[in-house]
């Protein structure tokens, strides 16, 4: 078990590097932003990404892509978070909508869609997740009905990152009402212009997520992927690639967390007390286990295996991890955090309230367990 | 970066386990007489023996990480084994600066050692003054060893105990003494060998969560209550969920650290405690849910559960207790934020 | 809300412990003792309460008792505990059998079995739980078949406190298989001198708890107590009573348990240390709020309520509370408390490994944590 | 011992509850405009007013708890009152010293007071000098109050404000500010006022808890997911049995501080850090609960379990925070073990 970095990894991680300080240096510290501006950035670096050769990074050639593999995305990755790097506005194009298309579409599809993405011309979003079926997405139903030459969508969506800059959207949508619930489901690359958006604001005042309501919306049938009453199993392979994009960022968030706290205590001259130091050594224990276990993950994935069920316990940790450090952050600060007008505070209090979400996106708490229970423990279904 | 195990490191873990499988000397036996040597004790010492050592210390470039797996699949079966504490012993004369290979016949388990580490009245290896220099506490199989790999402030010497007073361990697999060694004659720096043995006992304690997770779940899956399986209630599969993910991350930490020590990585210190820490909780949590998941039984003698709790608080304790290396986990990582450059923004 | 004695109580409370500093004088530090020096400490105690006239302290004076309400039998059993005072070795008579004879027996059982109770001759033990039904107490298979002028009755039970010292058994049997499972249950006042009893060790080498194998024993109609097929409800009186005499004295076992590791912590020189403080401050709000729920349990019974839902969270704050305060104790000995010739370690770790069962017996946490959620916060059930 | 509420007692819960429910202005109203009075302002400001006060300033024999009753029900709301801030206010100037009663017009309502005890820069009401005497912060609506019942060193006086800077609160229901009071005339000692004061914001705490309980309760039993209401999964309805049990807790902690603050028990000083402690504690569970019970919708500014964490936050970090109480807890524990009797055996 090897975790440095091959000769041919270390040079990469160097020419990424190089590239990212250069392309990082007129961008702000995006904390100290407000939504729009931090949009603002992520549209540019997206732009920035497309233009350097980065978007299709890990897609084969033959689709445009620099043909690396996985773990040079994840490289790519940690090192733009470490250097907090914004969010590309388009990750869902790139790191989800483009590898599903990959896998499961037609030639047709493939030239139609792929290249807009690596040029930065089309955002994408991802309709999966409905106001009555959370962590049960099976149970979705927003409904496609057939009409001539496609299908007619009825429905409502939610939680969907970037839906107010999307174009396209990767809908799942049930066609068959009489079938068993993972079977009668199937999977769009819709048009977005019909589609009615709302933004959502989160409890730290940030609107990341969206609503969309679909009242007859067409759809042709040039954009069913991986065809008819099949879209479970194609919804199936976008899950397994968001699951993979963690690898090797996420952590990064983690070990940030903890060091702000640590900078905090110090600053405040509370970092000798022992019931401080006692809860960093904790929260180090986590934050490298994130790490070193999306190491071991992207590891065997490599080495041909499939991102396992010990991802939630990752997922399970990180959330922990981040939740944890950022309600210190918030306990230390003067006043207890709940002057916002305080040096640094309102950044606190947002990232302490944006992180009650780790344990609910990306497959609640309660749902990551129950896949450990029943995946990695054997134990029968419990839900 | 290949972070995976290798071949070589998935056949000692089979046939590890296979061994540990097949004994017939369990850690039961100890609680109603004396310890005795498992089976598979001559045999781990004698051709196990070269695992993890150096090749300055006379090894042949096994890694750290191939005893790591050796000693985690005993744990999991609690085996009581000599093997463990010899493997620490030999790691802890390890060190980055040793100046000759270690005799052959400690290599090839001829001569048995265990470990002299922990000071009366301290927590650590290094927070408190022995009154006596040369007293160590929780020294496991001393008089079933052949001499002593000791640790003491200038480094590291092996040694014949001058006397040992036997203690009466809360698991009566793991012999504890209190011993009495002689000056050294020579002492080497102890370099990295220090944080390789506490790898080796977090190793063990890895296993053995993972040994108790496994009993908790085979009880889940068959237990009935309330007409159901109770591995069906979300109560009883969470606290086993929670296990399963506080052994994973203690097994990840310390195969990094054993990684970190063995490459000279900057960080190795680190993590080193933050293995031990990580792995004594876990394997204590562990077993304090297998109690649990096994209700009325897990309280009992007879039942296997409080084996796993026994070995687990031995373990934790020794080496530097969990609660130490935690502490010094934070420490650390509070030191080296002193004058690091601040957080980088992310969006998040 | 008055939280003080009256008048009335008070002067009861000096009463009491003039009797009991007396009483006590000669009985040695229990903790010190092996458990046969415990149990002879116990059956001497009996003896004393008996000989004192507080076996009885809350039976009816009608039927010997005198006739004081459930608070004096409070204060009885906290100025005994707060003193140390062994378990009287028949609890289960006068606490249990008893008040449940009273409440269900006819007159002829109750001239029959209580006198002997009073009179600290007939120990009594509770044959509730068995192998194969642990929290699900209802799905009890001890069966009794009818035969002439009685029952026969096969089966086993466990988890039985002082099962090797008593002669009559609080005996649920399944009487009608065919039944709803929590009806076809009668309760049996049964003579013990035909079962076979087996002590259980404990992990901490205690033997508290006994099997009891019943191979046709035989229990006449005359030992049926409150009608045949109604056990379940007689059981649940029993039960009630049971939390009932929980009240003012678990919290006396959890205020020692904090101070414990207070004064070895003390006794380290590892008390001025800001975790263990905090842990302290925690574990001191823990202890008094179980102290505290029991009293007001108790004011809520006395004013005609009975013991509700809310006892689980009591039973289970202790229970957490002890384990937690335990666990410490054995983390600050000298050498993590695994050396068990140190000095007071081997008691240290026997309470440690006592309070793992906290969590199992008299309902396990699961358990606890269910009927808070389905009767407290009217959630469905989950079991 | 009747260890129960009175009969009065429970009327006050009660009407305070209808008040409650039937009260039109939310806390969520302050997220999109500035602070509004609730209608039942007045009516709990004027016909409340003598809740808790002892005879000797001006009140009729109330209880201590009779007041904490009526917040706690207040609390359940999230009613955006200044009546728990003028309460607590009064409690402060109420201390066992005092030699004169309180002004009718404080008693009646008719002049609000709030509370100036929180120092800049410190954690409890002890443990930091401000550099400026006459600074306090986390004063709730300060710019809404009539005057200042003020905390210093040498104990408790009333003044008006020389001037204040609002802050923003992470609450906009609760408006907080610095202020700066004029130097007192005359101090009074504050025996037990900060005490009881300390209880009024506990009461609320532990009313927040019980609100977003009921509120997570109410989802658990409604939500379908799986094909079955959320509430019938132990994952779900343990953790909000493990939130009604830190609760239940936290209240009883906070009746009985009461209690023997009114009753003048040596126990009363640390019997008040842990129920306000407990009470923060329990409300910031809860309230972390109610959101992840709600699943998606737990982080939306729509729903409201947001608004119940954002009053449990601001009452944990106002008048000493909770971690400080907990601490000081400890504190006092260990302190009171120093010199006393080694803790009798008793069997388990």
């Amino acid at each position: 078990m090897d975790f440095a970095d091959s000769g041919t990894d270390l040079a990469f991680r160097r020419e990424v590097g190089d590239w990212l300080d250069k392309a990082l240096a007129d961008v702000p510290d995006q904390e100290e932003l407000s939504q729009d501006e931090r949009e603002h950035w992520s549209r540019v670096w997206q732009d920035r990404l497309c233009a350097g050769g980065w978007a299709g990074l890990s897609w084969p050639t033959a689709h445009g892509g620099r043909g690396m593999d996985s773990l040079a995305q994840a490289i790519f990755n940690e090192e733009a978070a470490v250097r907090g790097a914004p969010y590309p506005l388009n990750g869902v194009g790139m790191m989800l909508a483009g590898p599903t298309i990959i896998a499961h579409g037609t030639d047709e599809q493939q030239a139609r869609h792929l290249p807009g993405i690596l040029r930065g011309e089309t955002y994408w979003c991802q309709g999966f997740s409905e106001p009555g079926s959370g962590s049960d997405l099976a149970s979705l139903r927003t409904a496609a009905t057939r009409v001539d030459g496609g299908w007619r969508v009825n429905g409502a969506k939610i939680w969907t990152s970037n839906a107010h800059n999307a174009s396209k959207c990767l809908l799942l949508a049930r066609t068959d009402p009489d079938a068993p619930k993972h079977r009668g489901i199937t999977y769009f690359l819709a048009p977005m212009d019909a589609f009615t958006v709302r933004s959502l604001e989160m409890i730290n005042g940030d609107t990341e997520f969206n609503e969309m309501f679909l009242d007859d919306v067409f759809v042709p049938d040039s954009d069913v992927l991986g065809g008819v009453g099949n879209g479970w199993n194609v919804a199936l392979t976008t899950l397994a690639f968001e699951r993979g994009s963690m690898a090797l960022n996420l952590w990064v968030w983690a070990r940030q967390a903890v060091d702000r706290v640590v900078d905090l205590a110090v600053a405040r001259g509370m970092a000798d007390d022992g019931a401080f130091l006692d809860t960093v050594g904790a929260l180090h224990c986590d934050a490298e286990a994130v790490r070193i276990g999306s190491m071991r993950m992207l590891g065997e994935s490599r080495a041909g295996g499939v991102p396992g069920p010990e991802t939630s316990a990752l997922k399970s940790l990180w959330a922990q991890v981040v939740q944890n450090a950022n309600r210190l952050a918030v306990q230390l600060d003067e006043a207890g955090g709940v002057l916002l007008d305080g040096d640094g505070a309102a950044a606190r209090m947002r990232r302490y309230l944006r992180a009650r979400a780790h344990t609910i996106e990306g497959g609640t708490e309660e749902v990551q367990k129950s896949i450990l229970a029943e995946r990695v423990l054997n134990l029968p279904r419990s839900r | 970066m290949r972070a995976t195990f290798t071949p070589e490191q998935r056949e000692i873990g089979d046939t590890v386990a296979a061994l540990a499988a097949g004994e017939k000397v369990r850690a039961r036996d100890a609680l109603t007489g004396p310890w005795r040597a498992p089976a598979c004790d001559g045999l781990l010492l004698g051709d196990f023996g070269l695992l993890g050592v150096p090749e300055a210390a006379g090894g042949v470039g096994s890694h750290l990480i191939d005893l790591l797996v050796a000693v985690e699949a005993l744990g999991e079966r609690l085996v009581p084994s000599r093997f463990p504490a010899h493997a620490a012993a030999v790691q802890l004369l390890c060190g980055d600066d040793r100046p000759d290979p270690l005799p052959d016949e400690v290599l090839s388990g001829g001569r048995v050692l265990t470990c002299a580490v922990d000071v009366p009245g301290g927590s650590g290896w290094a927070d408190a003054v022995s009154p006596d220099p040369l007293v160590r506490t929780l020294v496991p199989y001393a008089a079933q060893a052949d001499g002593l790999a000791v640790l003491g402030p200038d480094g590291v010497w092996t040694a014949e105990a001058a006397g040992f007073a036997a203690r009466d361990s809360v698991d009566p697999s793991v012999p504890l003494s209190d011993v009495t060694v002689a000056a050294p004659g020579r002492v080497s720096p102890a370099g990295a060998g220090v944080r390789r043995a506490a790898l080796v006992v977090a190793a063990e304690l890895c296993g053995v969560a993972q040994g108790a997770i496994d009993l908790a779940a085979e009880q889940a899956r068959t237990r009935r209550q309330f007409g159901r399986v109770i591995g069906s209630f979300q109560g009883v599969a969470f606290q086993l969920a929670e296990a399963a993910t506080a052994r994973k991350a203690a097994w990840d930490l310390t195969l990094y650290a054993a990684w970190a020590v063995d490459t000279g990585r900057p960080d190795a210190g680190i993590q080193v405690h933050a293995a031990k820490a990580a792995a004594g909780r876990a394997a204590v949590f562990a077993a304090e849910r297998c109690i649990q998941v096994h209700g009325g039984m897990g309280i009992t003698m007879e039942a296997d559960p409080h084996l796993f709790l026994r070995r687990a608080l031995v373990l934790d304790a020794r080496f530097g207790r969990g609660s130490w290396h935690r502490r010094r986990a934070g420490e650390l990582r509070v030191g080296a934020r002193a004058g690091a450059p601040p957080v980088p923004a992310a969006a998040a």
